[in-house]
Order: C-alpha cells, then sequence, then structure tokens
C-alpha cells in the first residue's frame, strides 16, 4: 500500500448544465510534488475547491493520511492540514501582510486584543525558515506581486499545513520569481510538506514536478511519472492531439515607424515617477517585446500610451503625429488598440452581453449606431462573424461575458481589438492564465497582425512569450528601456539579468560565463 | 432552471401576493376581518370612476421619481435626493404658471422644462461633486434635500406669495387638469400628467436601452473601469446621469405643481415622493415597465388605503405594512427562486 | 467675551443633539463594514424609540427613576431583533441592500403607528414621566471652561454615546473580531478561504446595527420627544447614515461627523446671538447645516472610499 | 378605538353644547329622531391627524359631541376622514361628499383650496374651512382671534417674567402664525414696553430636537417664559424646561402651550411648567356652525371671526400655583379692555408697530 496524503477517488463535481468534475482520482504521495494539468475550464480549480472544502461533491470519497474524511468548509481543510494558494489571491487589500496571514486564527492577548507583535514575531521565524521574504508590517496593496504570493504561502503555513494546494502560482510571476518559487517549494518538500501544483507551463512541471495528473473536459484522463514523460506527450494528454510548441513566423520586415515615445515622464496614482524619461519606437510590421518585472513602470507605460494616465513630460507620436495627454477615445481613434492586462477590470463589462462587449470602442460609430441610436442588428451581425472568425467559444452572442472563461474572453476582446485594424496593437500580458491551445491561436494572431504591417507592442512578463514572438525585445528596468536585443541573440539568463538592472555588458558576460 | 424572464415577472408577482398575505395575517392577528378590509382598500382604489382616477393621478408623480431613481441606479449612482428635486421641480413649474400668461401649448411645456431644469441643476450638485472629488453621491443628496425643503418653503413665502404660505393658482393655461376629463372620473383630480409620465417612460426605456448615450451609462454602471478604457468619459456620464435623474425628478415635481394641486404650499416636511420614488424602482426592476406598473400598484395601494379606515376600522398603516413587505420579499427574491426551485424538483 | 460666552454656551446642545447621530451611526459603521448597506437605519431608529417610550409608559410605575435605563435597553433589543429582517434578507437571501433598507424604514413606520393605535387608541403615545435629565458631572464640571462646555447641562447617554465610540474604534481595529469582520467587508472570499464564517459575522454586523440605531432612536425619543409619534424620527437616520459616509466608514470619522452636524445644527439656532451673524436671515441659518455638511465634503474630506465588498451579497465560489 | 381620552373636556363640551343648540333651535333636533338622522356632519383632518392631542382632535372632539348630543351615529351621522398627505385633501372630501355628508368640515388653512375646489363642484352640499377664508356661497370661513389670546398670554408671560425677557417659538413661518406672534408680542409690551421678546422660528412643526435647542438657546440668554406656536416642535420647548426644572428647582423657567391646555406636558414630578395655554376651541367653532347648518341657517359664503367673546379663544388657568391670583386678575383686566374695544391686538408687523408706537 502507497503512501498516501490526499486520495480523491471518484469525485464528482457538477454546477448547473455542466459536469465539472466527472469521476476523477487524484492521488498526491507524502512529500511529492503533484501536478493537475489541463485546458482551461478542464475542471481543476473545481476539484481543488472541493479538496480544500468550498464546494461539496455530488460523489465520491476523500482521505486524508488514509482515513476517510467529510471536508464542509475551509476550516476543516485547515485542520486537517490543507492548504490552498487561489487563483486570484485572496489577500484583503488595506491590510498588512501580517494581518492577512493570521486572520482567522489570530493570536490574542486579553479582551480579544490582536498581539500582533507576536504574530510578526512568529511570520518571521516562519518566513525565515523556508525562505519567504516577506515584510509583515507592509499593506498588501503595496507591495509586488510575488511577495502577495509569498504572503499567500505564510498564509498555510502558519495555519499548520502539510499539504499545500497552489493554483497556476506562475501565471503572475516574473522568471525571477518564478526561480524563487520553485526553489521555495523544493525547501517544502524538504521540509515534509506535499505539493499540489496546477499550472499551464509544461516546462515548470518537468522542471519540478515528480508526476502529473492529467485532466481533460471534467474527466480524469492518467496520471503519469514526470520522468517517464516530456512536454510533447503531455501536451497531447492534456489538449488530445499533438500542440505545436515553436511559433512559426517569418522574419520580420519593419518599415516606418509608427509609434515614437521621446524622453516620456509617467507618475503612478501616489504621485510616484514611475516612468523616468523613456524613449522607443516600434515600426510597422514588427512586434516589439518589452521584457521587465511587474512594478518597473510598465502598466504606467501603457496607460499614458493609451491616454488612461497623464504623461508629466515627453512626447508621445504616432504615425508622427503627436498623441501626448490625448484622451482615451482620440488616442483609439488615431489607430491604437489595446489588449489590457486585466481583462476584468478593463477590458469587458462583464454584464454585458459578448455583442455589446465587441463594440466597446466602436458602439457610436456606423454602422453600429445612427444619430446616437443603437442598431442592434449590425452589431450582433458583427458580433456573429468575429465570434466564429476568432474561434470565441460562447452558447451564443446574446451571453454574458461573465459567462465565458478566461481564454474565451480574451479571444473576444482579441477579436475586437485586432478587428479594429490598428495601426498599432498594445498587447499587455495576452495569454495570462491561458491554456496552450489557446496561446498557441494567440500568438498566431498577433503574428499575423505583424505580416499585415502593423506596430506590435507586447508586454509581458513570460520571457517564453517576449522570446518565441517580438522580432525585438526592449529591457524596462525601472522607467527606462535599458537595452535592446534580439531574440535570437540573447537568451533567458542575459534577459533576465537585464530586466533585474545589469548593464549589458555585464549581463553577457556573466550569461556568457554560466554558459 | 427557469429561465430569468419568466423568473423576472414571477417574483414581483409572488412579492405581492406574499406581501397581503402578511397583511391579512396582521389583521387577523389585531382582529379586523382581513376581507373586509382589503375589499375597502379595492374599493378605494377601484371603486368607481372616481377613485380609479386618483389611483391614477396619485400614480404619476410615482412613475418621474422612479423613473428619476431607477435611471441613476442603472448608471450606478444611488440618487436619494429625489426627494428634493421635486420640491424643486414643483415650485419651478408652479412660479412658471403664475408668473407667465401664455397659450396653453406654450406654458405647459415651459412649466415642465423649467421643472426638469430645476429638478437637473438639484441633481447636479452631487453629480459634479461626485465626479470631480469623488464625493458621496448619498451624503451630498441628503443635505440637498433639506436645502431643498428649506429653500421652496422661503421662496413661497417671499417671491410666490406675500409671506403667505401657499402661492397663488397657475393660470389656467398652465394647468395639466381640465374639467373634461375630472369629469369624466367623477370629479377626481386626474389631469393629463399621466400621459406626460408614460411619455418620460418611454423616454427613458429608449434612452437607456436603445440609444448610445444609454449604452454608455450602464456600462459607466456596470463597469467604469471598462469604460474609461474603451473612451467613455466616466465623470461626463456621472454628471449626465445625475442631472437626468434629477429632471425626471423635478418633472414629477411638476405633475404636483401643475397637475394634481395647482398651486404650492409651504411644507412642514418631505412629501415622501422622492422616497416612495426608491422603492418604486426597486419593485419594478429598474426597468422603465417596471416602473409604471410598479407606481400604479403603489397609487393604488395608497389611495385605497384612505377607504380601509371608514369602511373596515383598518388602520391606514397597514397599507404601509404590505408595501413594506411587498419591497422586502421582492429583495429578498432569492428566497422566492429557491421555493420555486424546490417546487420544480419535487414536481420532477 | 460674548462670542467664546456663546461657544461655551453652545456646547451643551452640540452633545445632546449629537447622541442619537453618534449611535446610530456607528450602527451603520458596523454594518457597511462588514459589507451589509444599511440605509434602514432611520427604520431602526423608529423602531427603538418606539419600544422605548412604550416600555417606558407602562413601566415607569414598576422602576421609578431606574426606567429610562431599562427603556434605552429594550429600544436596543427591539431594533435589533428588527434588523434580523434585514440580515435575513441581506445576509442569507442575497437580497439588494439597498431594496432591503427601504423596505425596513417603510414597515418601521407602518408598524410604529399601527401599533401605536392599536395599544393607545390613536396616532401618538403619552408623554413619557420618566425621561432622561441633563446632569451636571461631579468634579469635572467645576473645571473652568471645559467643564461648562463639556461636563454641565449634558446628557449621560451623550458620553455613553461617546465612549461607545470609542469602543467601536477599539473593536474594529484592535481585536481579532474586528479585523475579520473588516475582511469581510474587503474581500469575502478572502476571510471565507480563511474559515471566517462570513454569514455569521454578517449577521453578528447587522445585529449590532440594529442594537446602535435602536439606542440612537431610544436616545433621541427619551430625552427629546419624550413620547412617540410616526414623525418622531424624521430624517435622524438619513443624517446618521450621512454622518458614516462623511466619517469615512470609521467609528471616530462618524463621530466627528455627528459632532459637526449637531455642531452646524446648534449654530442655526444661536446663530443669531453672534453679533456677526446678527443680521444674517433666518433663512440662511436654517439651511446653514447642510450646506456647510455639502462644503465639508467638497473641500476638505473629498473621496471616500466604502468597503470594498459594501453593498454585494457574498455568494459562495462565485468570482 | 378612537376617540377623546379626555372626558373632562367632552363633557365641558357637551354643556355648552347645549347652551349653544338652545339659540339654535336644537332641542327640536334632540328629540325628533328622523330630523336628527336627516343631517350628518363630517371632517377631513389636515396631515395632523384626528388624534394630534391638539386642533384636528379639537374639532373631531366636537363633531362628536355634536353627534352625540343628536343621536347622530358615527359613520353615518358624523365621521371624519385622516389626511396622510396634502395629496389626501380633496379625495377624502370627495369620499365623503359621496357618502352623502351635507356639512364638512376642512380643518385647517391647508385644506382651503381643497375646500375652493371641491365646493364648486358640488354646489348643493355645505362645506365649512377653519383657519382661513375662502370664497363661496356654500362656504362658511371660520377663523379664530389668535391675536387676541396670544396677547392676553403674552400679558401673562411680562407678568410672571423676573428677567423680562422672554421667548416665541414659531412652527413655520406663514400669516396665521404671524398672529400668535404679533398677539404676543403685543400683550407683553402692554404690561412693559421695554420687554426684550426672542423670536424664533424652526421652519418645522414636527423636529422636537429643533424646538428643544431653541428653548435651550433662550433660556440659556435669559428668558423665563416661553410661548410656543409649532405643534410637535414645541414638545422639545417643554421637555427643555422640565429638564432645567428638574436639576434646579427653582429655575424659574416657564412655557405657554397653544391650542389646547398644555399642562400636562409640562408635568415635572410635582412642579408643572406649563404657565398657561393660549385655547383655541375648535370645538365650539364647530359646533356652532353645524348648529346652524342643522337650523337651516348655514352661514354660507359668510366669514365668522372667533374671538374671546366667543368663548371660543380663550387662557387656560389649570396651574394654579404659577398662574397666581395676581396674573389672573390683570389678565382679566385687560380681557374686558379687549372685548370692550378699547385695546384691538394686533394681527401683523405693521400693526404691531403702530401698536408699539401708541403705548
Ligand atoms: N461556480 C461555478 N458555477 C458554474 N459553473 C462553474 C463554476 N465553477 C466552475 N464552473 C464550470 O466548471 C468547469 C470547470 O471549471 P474550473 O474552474 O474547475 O476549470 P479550470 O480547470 O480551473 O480552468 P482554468 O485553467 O481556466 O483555471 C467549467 O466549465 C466552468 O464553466
Ligand atoms: N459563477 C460562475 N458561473 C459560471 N461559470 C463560472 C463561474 N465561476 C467560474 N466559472 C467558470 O469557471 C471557469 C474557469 O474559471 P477560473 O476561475 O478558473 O477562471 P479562468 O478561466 O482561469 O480565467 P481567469 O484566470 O482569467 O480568471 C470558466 O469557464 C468560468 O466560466
Ligand atoms: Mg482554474
Ligand atoms: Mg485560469
Amino acid at each position: 500500500m502507497e503512501n498516501y496524503v490526499i486520495e480523491m477517488l471518484n469525485i464528482r463535481k457538477e454546477f448547473p448544465g455542466i459536469v465539472a468534475n466527472n469521476n476523477i482520482n487524484l492521488q498526491v504521495k507524502n512529500g511529492e510534488i503533484h501536478a493537475l494539468l489541463g485546458e482551461n475550464g478542464a475542471g481543476k480549480s473545481t476539484l481543488m475547491n472541493v479538496l480544500f472544502g468550498l464546494y461539496q461533491p455530488e460523489k465520491g470519497e476523500i482521505r486524508v493520511r488514509g482515513e476517510k474524511v467529510k471536508i464542509t468548509d475551509p476550516n476543516v481543510a485547515n485542520r486537517l492540514g490543507i492548504g490552498m494558494v487561489h487563483q486570484h489571491f485572496m489577500l484583503v487589500e488595506p491590510f498588512t501582510v501580517a494581518q492577512n496571514i493570521i486572520l482567522g486564527s489570530e493570536p490574542t492577548k486579553g479582551g480579544g486584543f490582536v498581539d500582533i507583535k507576536k504574530a510578526e514575531k512568529e511570520i518571521k521565524e516562519l518566513s525565515d525558515r523556508y525562505g519567504l521574504s516577506v515584510d509583515p508590517s507592509a499593506k498588501v496593496r503595496d507591495i509586488s506581486v510575488g511577495m502577495q504570493q509569498r504572503a499567500e504561502i505564510l498564509k498555510t503555513l502558519y495555519r499548520g499545513a502539510e499539504v499545500i494546494i497552489l493554483d497556476e502560482p506562475t501565471a503572475v510571476l516574473t522568471p525571477q520569481e518564478i526561480l524563487e518559487l520553485i526553489s521555495i517549494m523544493r525547501n517544502l518538500t524538504k521540509e515534509g510538506i506535499s505539493i499540489i501544483l496546477i499550472t499551464h507551463k509544461l516546462k515548470e512541471i518537468m522542471e519540478v514536478c515528480d508526476r502529473v495528473t492529467v485532466i481533460r473536459k471534467g474527466e480524469g484522463i492518467d496520471t503519469v511519472n514526470v520522468k517517464d514523460t516530456n512536454v510533447d506527450d503531455l501536451a497531447a494528454l492534456m489538449v488530445g492531439r499533438q500542440v505545436n510548441f515553436k511559433t512559426e513566423k517569418t522574419p520580420a520586415n519593419p518599415k516606418d515607424p509608427i509609434l515614437t515615445i521621446n524622453n516620456l515622464q509617467v507618475k503612478d496614482s501616489r504621485q510616484a515617477m514611475m516612468v523616468k524619461g523613456l524613449n522607443l519606437d516600434v515600426r510597422a510590421g514588427e512586434i516589439v517585446g518589452i521584457a521587465g518585472i511587474d512594478g518597473n513602470g510598465q502598466s504606467e507605460l501603457i496607460e499614458a500610451i493609451t491616454g488612461l494616465r497623464k504623461s508629466e513630460a515627453g512626447e508621445i507620436k504616432l504615425n508622427s503625429k503627436t498623441i501626448t495627454n490625448l484622451s482615451p477615445r482620440k488616442v483609439t481613434e488615431s489607430g491604437v488598440a489595446h489588449i489590457p492586462q486585466d481583462r476584468h477590470k478593463f477590458g469587458l463589462v462583464l454584464d454585458y452581453p459578448i455583442a455589446e462587449n465587441i463594440v466597446l470602442q466602436t458602439y457610436y460609430q456606423k454602422p453600429f449606431s445612427k444619430n446616437k441610436i443603437l442598431s442592434f442588428k449590425s452589431i450582433y451581425k458583427h458580433a456573429e462573424k468575429l465570434i466564429e472568425d476568432f474561434d470565441v467559444r460562447t452558447p451564443s452572442p446574446r451571453t454574458k461575458a461573465r459567462a465565458l472563461s478566461g481564454g474565451n474572453q480574451q479571444k473576444a476582446i482579441i477579436a475586437r481589438e485586432v478587428d479594429r485594424s490598428p495601426d498599432l496593437l498594445i498587447a499587455a500580458q495576452p495569454t495570462r492564465g491561458l491554456d496552450v491551445g489557446a496561446i498557441e491561436t494567440i500568438h498566431r494572431r498577433l503574428i499575423e497582425e505583424r505580416d499585415k504591417g502593423r506596430a506590435v507592442l507586447l508586454i509581458s512578463f513570460e520571457l517564453d512569450e517576449v522570446m518565441n514572438v517580438s522580432d525585438r525585445i526592449a529591457v524596462m528596468f525601472d522607467g527606462q528601456i535599458v537595452a535592446e536585443v534580439k531574440p535570437e541573440e540573447t537568451n533567458e539568463q542575459e534577459l533576465g539579468l537585464l530586466m533585474a538592472g545589469s548593464s549589458k555588458e555585464k549581463a553577457r558576460q556573466k550569461a556568457g560565463d554560466n554558459k | 432552471m427557469m429561465d430569468n424572464k419568466k423568473l423576472n415577472i414571477i417574483i414581483p408577482i409572488f412579492s405581492v401576493f406574499l406581501g397581503f398575505l402578511v397583511g391579512a395575517i396582521v389583521m387577523l392577528a389585531f382582529g379586523y376581518n382581513p376581507i373586509e378590509g382589503y375589499s375597502a382598500l379595492f374599493q378605494g382604489a377601484f371603486g368607481s370612476m372616481y377613485n380609479i382616477g386618483e389611483t391614477i393621478r396619485r400614480s404619476i408623480p410615482l412613475v418621474l421619481s422612479g423613473l428619476a431613481i431607477a435611471f441613476a441606479f442603472r448608471s450606478g449612482l444611488f440618487n436619494i435626493g429625489a426627494e428634493g428635486q421635486v420640491f424643486v421641480g414643483w415650485f419651478a413649474a408652479v412660479w412658471v404658471g403664475v408668473t407667465f400668461d401664455l397659450p396653453a401649448i406654450i406654458h405647459i411645456p415651459f412649466a415642465i422644462l423649467a421643472a426638469a431644469f430645476a429638478g437637473a441643476v438639484w441633481a447636479f450638485v452631487p453629480g459634479i461633486l461626485k465626479a470631480t472629488r469623488g464625493v458621496h453621491e448619498v451624503v451630498v443628496t441628503i443635505m440637498m434635500n433639506y436645502i431643498a425643503l428649506h429653500t421652496t418653503n422661503y421662496l413661497i413665502r417671499t417671491l410666490l406669495s406675500d409671506g403667505g404660505s401657499q402661492s397663488g393658482r397657475i393660470a389656467n393655461s398652465a394647468s395639466l387638469a381640465t374639467p373634461g376629463l375630472q369629469e369624466m372620473f367623477g370629479y377626481s383630480q386626474i389631469h393629463w400628467g399621466f400621459i406626460v409620465s408614460i411619455i418620460f417612460a418611454v423616454f427613458v426605456w429608449f434612452f437607456l436601452e436603445k440609444t448610445t448615450y444609454g449604452y454608455e451609462l450602464r456600462a459607466v454602471g456596470f463597469n467604469p473601469h471598462a469604460a474609461k478604457y474603451s473612451g467613455m468619459s466616466v465623470k461626463r456620464n456621472i454628471v449626465l446621469a445625475m442631472v437626468i435623474s434629477g429632471a425626471l425628478a423635478g418633472i414629477g415635481g411638476a405633475m404636483e405643481g401643475i397637475g394634481t394641486f395647482g398651486y404650492m404650499y409651504t411644507h412642514g416636511a418631505f412629501t415622501n415622493l422622492g422616497f416612495d420614488g426608491i422603492a418604486v424602482a426597486l419593485l419594478g426592476a429598474n426597468t422603465a415597465p417596471g416602473v409604471v406598473l410598479a407606481a400604479f400598484l403603489f397609487g393604488a395601494l395608497k389611495v385605497g388605503a384612505l377607504s380601509m379606515p371608514p369602511l373596515s376600522g383598518v388602520p391606514s398603516e397597514l397599507v404601509e405594512i404590505v408595501i413594506a413587505m411587498i419591497i422586502f420579499f421582492v429583495a429578498a427574491s432569492y428566497m422566492i427562486r429557491l421555493l420555486i426551485m424546490r417546487f420544480k424538483k419535487e414536481e420532477n | 467675551m460674548q462670542f467664546i460666552d456663546q461657544f461655551i454656551a453652545m456646547m451643551p446642545m452640540v452633545l445632546f443633539y449629537s447622541a442619537p447621530l453618534i449611535f446610530t451611526a456607528l450602527g451603520g459603521v458596523f454594518s457597511e463594514r462588514s459589507g451589509v448597506v444599511n440605509i434602514g437605519l432611520e427604520g431602526l431608529m423608529v423602531i427603538g424609540a418606539f419600544s422605548g417610550i412604550v416600555f417606558n409608559i407602562f413601566t415607569a410605575d414598576i422602576f421609578g427613576a431606574f426606567t429610562p435605563w431599562l427603556s434605552l435597553l429594550v429600544g436596543a433589543v427591539a431594533a435589533g431583533i428588527f434588523s434580523l429582517m434585514h440580515a435575513v434578507a441581506a445576509v442569507s437571501f442575497r437580497a439588494n441592500q439597498v431594496v432591503s433598507g427601504v423596505a425596513i424604514n417603510m414597515l418601521a413606520v407602518g408598524l410604529g403607528v399601527f401599533l401605536t393605535r392599536e395599544i393607545f387608541g390613536r396616532g401618538q403615545t403619552d408623554s413619557i414621566t420618566q425621561p432622561f435629565y441633563t446632569r451636571s458631572v461631579p468634579i469635572l464640571s467645576d473645571i473652568p471652561v471645559i467643564g461648562d462646555m463639556f461636563f454641565s447641562g449634558a446628557y449621560y447617554t451623550t458620553y455613553i454615546a461617546i465612549i461607545v465610540a470609542v469602543l467601536g474604534w477599539y473593536v474594529l481595529y484592535k481585536t481579532a473580531f474586528g479585523l475579520r469582520l473588516r475582511a469581510v467587508g474587503e474581500h469575502p472570499m478572502a476571510a471565507d478561504t480563511n474559515g471566517i464564517n462570513v454569514t455569521r459575522m454578517r449577521y453578528i454586523a447587522v445585529i449590532l446595527s440594529g442594537v446602535l440605531a435602536g439606542l440612537g432612536g431610544a436616545t433621541y425619543a427619551l430625552t427629546i420627544s419624550l413620547s412617540f409619534a410616526g414623525s418622531t424620527i424624521s430624517g435622524q437616520g438619513f443624517m446618521a447614515l450621512a454622518a458614516v459616509i462623511f466619517g469615512k466608514w470609521h467609528p471616530l470619522g462618524a463621530l466627528g461627523a455627528a459632532f459637526f452636524f449637531g455642531f452646524a445644527q446648534s449654530l442655526s439656532v444661536v446663530g443669531a446671538n453672534f453679533e456677526f451673524l446678527a443680521n444674517v436671515p433666518g433663512f440662511y441659518l436654517t439651511i446653514a447645516p447642510y450646506v456647510l455638511t455639502v462644503l465639508a465634503l467638497a473641500g476638505l474630506i473629498g473621496r471616500a472610499d466604502a468597503p470594498k465588498a459594501n453593498g454585494d451579497p457574498y455568494i459562495k465560489g462565485s468570482r | 378605538a378612537c376617540g377623546s381620552t379626555d372626558d373632562e373636556t367632552a363633557d365641558d363640551q357637551a354643556d355648552q353644547d347645549t347652551e349653544q343648540n338652545d339659540d339654535a333651535s336644537g332641542d327640536e333636533a334632540t328629540d325628533e329622531e328622523g330630523a336628527a338622522s336627516d343631517f350628518s356632519l363630517a371632517m377631513v383632518t389636515d396631515e395632523g391627524g384626528v388624534d394630534d392631542r391638539s386642533f384636528n382632535q379639537s374639532a373631531w372632539e366636537g363633531i362628536e359631541a355634536f353627534g352625540l348630543d343628536n343621536g347622530l351615529e358615527r359613520g353615518t351621522g358624523f365621521d371624519y376622514a385622516q389626511s396622510d398627505n396634502a395629496a389626501d385633501f380633496l379625495p377624502n372630501f370627495n369620499n365623503l361628499v359621496n357618502q352623502g355628508y351635507q356639512l364638512i368640515f376642512g380643518v385647517g388653512y391647508q385644506l382651503a383650496n381643497a375646500v375652493e375646489q371641491v365646493a364648486a363642484q358640488n354646489p348643493e352640499g355645505h362645506f365649512s374651512i377653519i383657519d382661513e377664508v375662502v370664497e363661496g356661497d356654500n362656504i362658511a370661513s371660520v377663523t379664530f382671534a389668535e391675536e387676541q389670546g396670544s396677547f392676553l398670554v403674552g400679558v401673562a408671560a411680562a407678568l410672571k417674567s423676573e428677567s423680562q425677557n422672554i421667548g416665541f417659538v414659531g412652527g413655520v413661518t406663514s400669516p396665521l402664525i404671524k398672529r400668535f406672534e404679533v398677539g404676543f408680542v403685543a400683550g407683553a409690551k402692554s404690561v412693559n414696553p421695554d420687554i426684550n421678546v426672542q423670536i424664533q422660528y424652526a421652519e418645522s412643526f414636527a423636529d422636537e430636537g429643533l424646538g428643544r435647542s431653541i428653548a435651550n438657546n433662550m433660556y440659556s440668554s435669559g428668558a423665563d417664559v416661553i410661548y410656543h406656536a409649532s405643534g410637535a416642535t414645541g414638545l422639545g420647548v417643554f421637555t427643555e424646561a422640565r429638564n432645567r426644572v428638574e436639576n434646579n428647582p427653582d429655575a424659574g423657567v416657564w412655557v405657554i402651550g397653544v391650542d389646547r391646555d398644555q399642562y400636562e406636558q409640562g408635568q415635572q414630578g410635582d412642579m408643572n411648567v406649563t404657565l398657561t395655554s393660549m385655547v383655541k376651541r375648535v370645538d365650539v367653532a364647530v359646533q356652532e356652525v353645524a348648529a346652524l347648518a342643522m337650523a337651516g341657517n348655514f352661514p354660507g359664503g359668510e366669514h365668522l371671526i372667533l374671538g374671546i367673546e366667543d368663548e371660543a379663544i380663550g387662557i387656560a388657568e389649570t396651574n394654579t400655583d404659577a398662574y397666581t391670583e395676581e396674573i389672573k386678575a390683570a389678565v382679566a383686566e385687560w380681557q374686558e379692555k379687549l372685548l370692550s374695544g378699547e385695546v384691538v391686538a394686533p394681527q401683523t408687523d405693521d400693526e404691531l408697530e403702530a401698536f408699539v408706537e401708541g403705548l
């Protein structure tokens, strides 16, 4: 008999109209890192939410260390030593890291008074022990995503978790942070903790995991040992067909500059200067990728270009006409399209039907409206066409955007932006959280746009993506473009160092040394 | 699962039913006969042409204040200030009615326009403060209500009368009330305002659902970030939403000024037309047709209530309880959804 | 100096006027901090005032000088129970919280007057014989200036209101309970995954708001109106709601806002005493409290961010 | 469940009633059942409602007494309709008309427009408006000489005041409340031309808190007698006075009530802060008009101004501790002067100015 810490047997979970998990089995060995792999909407998060007590399964059995248990709510899960780091962080933004960690199991003195000193001390000890550096007294809204994630992991450890579920932890991290996370995971397993890791990144699975369970459309497909498999086989298992990883593309054929940025300076909402005299240009027919660690001014840069944020100084030109500090509407009309980083916050009106989301910037133009009166006929006709062209999987154009999966929401946004035939297409993290199938489609789209002679500005924290898709890479650090490199002339390590602020020479030297 | 459209109709009906049920239980508990009570209510609301006329008349300002609040809600704003906007609208309409001498075809629209303008101005203050300074509209509109109450009282005393507590009567040419119509409804106070209110209900429906303005306003209401991203001016839309909402409430006031009363008097307290508008809007699910139906129900209940004490001895406050419970059940409609679902399951 | 004297004389007025608002606004703070919008404060005050007065009338002979204290308690408990309705609708049945609050307001007045008619045979009660009286606090009232301003001729209920506000701050910001309550109002799902029972926290918060608004209503009735009618509570609950927002959802902020309202209100009354205001027509003094509030919001206070999940029903597993 | 709780008043009224009925050939009515059941009367309240312990209640008591005296039945012979809102006035009138009531009172100046309209639409019916004047052949307008009663309580206030500083709290500014104010000032100045009268309007009839604040301010700035004409707002004035007396039995602060004897409101332990009240006998007025109408002498198109001489305006003498014999005597003297016409109480600011100059 194997030594399983977690066994989920024949789990079935239904949602109205859909079976999210159908007789799925998952067995996790003590001290292993077990990957859970599947397309968007395959049912991974659902299965984990069942394990964590957020959902009750219709059928099936859960055993923890061999004992049959009923996990009715997260408290029970916590007591059984199961902790979960959710895909969307469960942190209270105005609270400090320490407050977030202790929330729900606070150390108290008399009178219900929270002993925050004691809590901070315990957190310090924990973070030292597992190598998770955090600032316990910083407010969550002020810290980086990476630190937020470490706080999430500490939260589970603080509650004495022995099994930690990580739902797509790397989707939001920079390459450096991913490396850190991987070493953290290794530390954890050394201390006897088991990890269930959900990720779409097959490379990561190959690097850190011991075994992987693949699910497809709610069904458990197989569990395999990582050392007995490879990336291509895993992808095939997951999608049900062979997947092409290396994005096919011909060399770029850059023409005139479309976007020219001179000495741009932008402040963030807290009045801190985030873009500090940035220069950049993007030509027609090329994809320029901006590589950089989150928080180096990328968001402010995009917002300044698209008119969502005022710039303090400098100039932004589109087709040699200045668009500095124009309104978002004017910027859009001058030929800029923008796939926003946060699709829920900016990209969509979740309560509007897909069709109405597709005309979000063009509703006031013909044929979608005439004399300020909307023509729903044209809107829906247009939507049907784009849904077809871009393979957006939705029951109908009348379906609310909220009801679509992340991948399909993203496809709808891309359809909308690309369809306007912009001169400049800004794509910020366009594949965040999407499965390999969806990523493939989106990358292909970006390259097609390039080939149609558009300028594409790609901002991504994922080096793979930047390296695969861009024709030219601009490295952004501390509000400036610190280096420009060709993807074929660089490697991940060099880029990583540049992104961390090394000079080009040093980076090249170091990267070379390591080789 | 039952489709939403059906549920959206079933739930209010069921809520109304449950509200009356609670009212009946209360009557029983205090030794009244609910059948007598409700038939008195029904008599009072629909017993004769006169009563029907009164019910319609009572609904008119409620349609408009309900539309006002629904309009703001759809744009993500809570306009508790309809009460104050009703006051200034009433005043403005009466002012036009007594001050000018014009043919009816101009006088009436002018009075309504003036009321709309006054209400709009009153709502502009919270709108602009919200848009530019981020001040919560609820506090400002509450304050504006009091300012409206005292200001109109003051103006009635100083501008519309010589220290009196009532304005003069408006000119006949400004009046929405015509003897012919009133005679048809047994000399009730009914006036042509019901047409005005229907026109504006259609306007609100069309504006919100069919025009690019409405598309923008709703987008801002649902997700201001996305609205800004897609090039809409969130600030302008907030102000626009408040101003239109205020104008509608102002017209509600005009219905009292040039319809029901034909004058304005100093008020010792709020009219509750604005506050009732909140309930009407919510019962009508913030849609124009819903608001019209909800206002009519409220009008019937409020007019019917007057007949309850003389005909059945039941205190008229019982109607308040019934209305409150209807709103409560609409609010807790999830409960009704659960009930219906359970019912369905058992059926299967 | 006349100005200073008038100012000092005004303070007791500010204190008694503010007390009901402080209690009620605190109730609002608790409810909204947990994510439940409560525009039913007005109605909860009505219930507090009604039950406080009725209890006082029927038991004055039994409890004597103790009656007002017990009446206060009864008002608080009754409104606390009444607020359960809002809790059930808003928390368990995912109600639109504004709708449910409107229902509470209507129901409270309807029920209050209906019951008054049933009990007393008319739309208003008799005057109570055992109200609260202002008192001078021993020793403290002898302190020069401050004693006159704050410790003479004020109600003990005012001091209790201030203490409760400070206590409210302590509870919300220093205790585990408060941490959880605020977490539920900011990010209920995070709280849920941390094993906090969102439903229970919100129930507690709403009931607390009922208790506090009941205290507010009873305080008003037992110190100012001394009887109950449909118009006894006319707008104070909405003013308290304004104080919640004005005070940025913070107990001490709400306290400050309530004092500001009390101050502005009193200024409109005593304004004519001040030389520099003596020639201002009464009308301007009447609207001054409201205009001042708008100006203060526009000029000084500005943006106030509500608790993030305020008004959203929590549905497990939704995003 | 409705009705008067104040048996004493009801009895009083019954007495007066018979007196009046004598000269209005009321005995016939009482004797002959048939005749009695022919007549019917009703009233429409203003927003205060029939149990406001003030104006409306007094009117209702008058109607009830008249009905009972004449063997009428509630619901057919006499009744009232309650208005919760100004928009209810006209429907209420119409409901009563439709139920066949012959004489319908509108109680309160707010109902003037409604009376005007309904009277025009029903030329056969008889209507009466209290507290306001409305033109119309089938309308009897009844107003009171409040300035006379206010004058007398002003006299009492001036005599009672030790600080020679008194106050007046008004409800909402209006010509009606102005009569109270002006009469009061005139009465006080008649006693002492140099007396200081603080005047403030709450601009609300329903804000006890504000009434309380105003009274606090007035007492604090030296006033010792306050006359209020402000409905429920005035309850706050009583609260403030009672509170002061509770804290200091020698505080020597007084309130003068309005409309009816507000003695009950002033009770504080074994003290009572209600010096007196300006009593407006709406019940008397109602019965007078009713008696005339029943006798077939309905004063349509007339304006009855009821004052001291009609015993429709009076001043309460319940608080014998405070309302001393001297005050009583002095007030009686001034009352004589008012009755004889030697002194005419002013009604407006202009008349007051002239009056004060003439002192
Ligand atoms: N709360 C819910 N209500 C209804 N359906 C749901 C709910 N949660 C998930 N589903 C459905 O269950 C299926 C599985 O969803 P799940 O979130 O488990 O996918 P996933 O594998 O985590 O996807 P991703 O890779 O995008 O995170 C989806 O088809 C989804 O539509
Ligand atoms: N309340 C819900 N009702 C219907 N479907 C839901 C609900 N909640 C989640 N889902 C479904 O769950 C699936 C996956 O959800 P998940 O939270 O994993 O998001 P996702 O697809 O990974 O997107 P993203 O990561 O961008 O949020 C989606 O298909 C979505 O439609
Ligand atoms: Mg997922
Ligand atoms: Mg995902």
